[in-house]
């Protein structure tokens, strides 16, 4: 069976290493916040300038001056820390993040990714922080389906969308598999509800097992 | 450093053809009142430099939306409620230049501390760094970016003391300190102008030396 | 991040051969009780970077007694106190790379914050700046400079909480923060660990990310 | 009469407007401190880290993390900031000092300064922040005798000890002499003492006369 959103951040937030300091993308990444236990010491960062964010704030707690990168009001944990969003990119562009997650469009074997732009002529840009994150973290994991709507591979040989940042992924979480790519090329590491050989039919990229 | 009266006294002076930083993500240290007051101030042919290009219909898009800005240097300007922006944009109204949001805080911050220049590794190989000079150092491409000097900053901060010390509040605090360095005029407002020796000398987080002109709004 | 119970424990595991940050300026901000463990650990043939060079028969001027140290990168070896240095450097037994205060915080900055080289204005004309890159941008000259990163720093700050959040204390503050961000491992002496929670998060200097290990003395 | 150095550094005081946010170098610079009235706004800042420095601390008041640039006890002035060195020296590269004072050994008629090394062999260097300061501020007073203990002129046409930073001094405030200094030449705007004629004689630059 493939995987729902909800059991694809699961199986992100499996591959954290406890304490880890850690970034998610706004949009699908975000989920994997939920499947974070408290014991795991991990520490979220959020590139307006906050260590330590905690859950999304409700009702009295929402805030108007604490938000996330996606704008949406959130809290602070005990031991956050404010600061500025040249020291908060300083950090991330210094690879002081452990993990990064990361929705995309596309990600190449190599693990280039392209996820800030489809390259529509009538599109308006918009890029924020994807640029850094993609280049900052020490471990780049992406998150997505691993097919389009009409069933084009988004693990491909070589990005066709802009790019956001070259060789920088690690690992691919899908609803049907997760792969580790890069310079040694694509491993299937585990897959859901789909076997290798159909995987290696349906992507164009050289598939190795785990 | 002056405590002015007023968010109109405060923007006076500010001279068509500028390049104006203006703080805030998304609305959070957005300066509504100081940007406001730049409407009635008239200024125009400006340059404007934010993180991102307005919200509906107030402060930053309702600068937008008479026409007064003529470029725009910013990470992310389409946003759920960034009609404004997208209507001038696509119409042709608007010059865009995109900036990865490290670069635009990283080219602030040079112009600064007085940086020439700087080679980052955020956006090689990518069509924001398209025509630019790159070079590997220590086996990583960089590509280099050059400082983004305002002629004002307007910055929306908590607290001011009256020699114009700052200290901000929460996720709010994002662009104001570095664009406060970044501008030749810097102007702040406030929710409360405090005595001198009120704010914790280990915690301001913008020393006075960088800021011009303060109100309380 | 770890609280660690002796100094002994904090610097345990530096190898020969490091380059290891020494924060400080002048005795404001030394972490004596690291340098001092870090002479009893017994690492040699260390490039040591630090603002001074030693006061005194104590502290980082012990480390350089010892014989332990072949680079010293500093701006101001030169005290009324640094005989030991003096020493060494006449009788060249030990390496000297002398760095504008500026450009040595600068270098820090750049390798903690990911920055692969920047033209600076100090130094330009000088003899600190030949068989450097220059450039001139917008009629200025600058000289090209690169990140110095540190495989440790040793920092010495006023408290820690848990997480290895650090505040400092007035002008002990100096290169502890920028330190902090430049090394593979930082480890900081504080006069006192406090719970998580009890400093406050608008006031934080240096993040726990920054942080590897924590010794109170 | 020839100005002592507590009058040579009234002189200078004299010279900053009201409000200047000012360093003053270690050494003789640091007297000018004296002169500034407490009602002329003047914020005078140390590159170890603090901005509105007050008077060297005394007895009790005495505290080791609180130095100036000397590394003597100082103390901090209502509405004073802290900051890191690197904090610190951006501020200072940054262009936001309006007046910094340093001493020197030579300054050319460029305005080069040279003040950090004499050039001999068996001389340890060292730089400290003379490079930063130098380039840094709006303005560049520099305060020495005019001449050295054998007579020779500090002010020269060219520097002959290793240089700290060039044509970057505005003002020399000298026992016997104001000079301005830079692309525009040497012109002597005040003197004690001695007359132009005496200058112009024993300096081996042009001079105008204010």
């Amino acid at each position: 069976m493939s995987l729902s959103k909800d059991e694809m951040a699961a199986r992100v937030a499996a591959d954290i290493p406890d304490g880890s300091f850690v970034n998610l993308g706004i949009g699908q990444p975000t989920l994997v916040a939920d499947h974070l236990t408290s014991g795991s010491g991990v520490v979220l960062h959020t590139e307006n300038g906050l260590l330590n964010m905690g859950p999304a704030a409700v009702g009295d707690a929402i805030d108007p001056d604490l938000t996330n990168a996606g704008k949406q009001p959130v809290t602070e944990r005990p031991g956050s820390s404010y600061f500025s969003s040249a020291d908060s990119f300083a950090m991330m562009r210094g690879g002081h993040l452990d993990v990064c997650v990361l929705g995309a469009f596309q990600v190449s074997a190599s693990g280039d990714i392209a996820n800030w732009h489809t390259g529509e002529p009538d599109a308006i840009p918009a890029v924020g922080g994807a640029m850094d994150l993609a280049i900052g973290a020490k471990r780049v994991f992406v998150m997505m389906t691993l097919f389009a709507k009409d069933g084009t591979p988004k693990l491909v040989p070589s990005c066709s969308y802009p790019l956001t940042g070259v060789g920088c992924v690690d690992r691919v979480y899908t609803d049907v598999a997760v792969f580790q790519v890069g310079a040694g090329g694509v491993q299937v590491l585990d897959t859901f509800g789909i076997t290798f050989d159909e995987l290696a039919e349906r992507l164009d990229v050289s598939l190795r097992p785990a | 450093m002056r405590i002015c009266a007023s968010a109109a006294e405060a923007v006076a002076g500010i001279e068509d053809g500028s390049t104006v930083l203006i703080g805030g993500f998304g609305m959070a240290g957005m300066p509504v009142a100081l940007i406001d007051a730049l409407i009635e101030q008239g200024a125009s042919d400006l340059t404007v430099v934010s993180n991102n290009a307005g919200n509906g219909d107030t402060g930053l898009a309702a600068l937008l939306a008479q026409g007064r800005v003529r470029k725009m240097i910013c990470s992310f300007p389409r946003q759920h409620d960034s009609w404004v922006f997208d209507g001038l944009y696509r119409a042709g109204k608007i010059e865009l230049e995109l900036v990865p949001q490290g670069n635009l805080a990283e080219r602030m911050r040079a112009a600064g501390a007085g940086i020439g220049a700087f080679f980052t590794p955020t956006g090689v190989g990518t069509p924001l760094a398209e025509g630019k000079e790159t070079r590997e150092i220590d086996g990583r491409t960089y590509v280099l970016e050059y400082p983004i000097r305002g002629d004002v900053a307007l910055v929306g901060a908590h607290r001011a003391d009256r020699m114009g010390n700052l200290v901000y509040r929460k996720t709010a605090r994002n662009f104001g300190p570095v664009m406060a360095t970044a501008a030749a005029t810097t102007i702040a407002q406030v929710s409360r102008v405090v005595e001198t020796g009120d704010l914790d000398p280990e915690a301001v987080v913008t020393p006075s030396i960088y800021v011009d002109r303060v109100v309380a709004v």
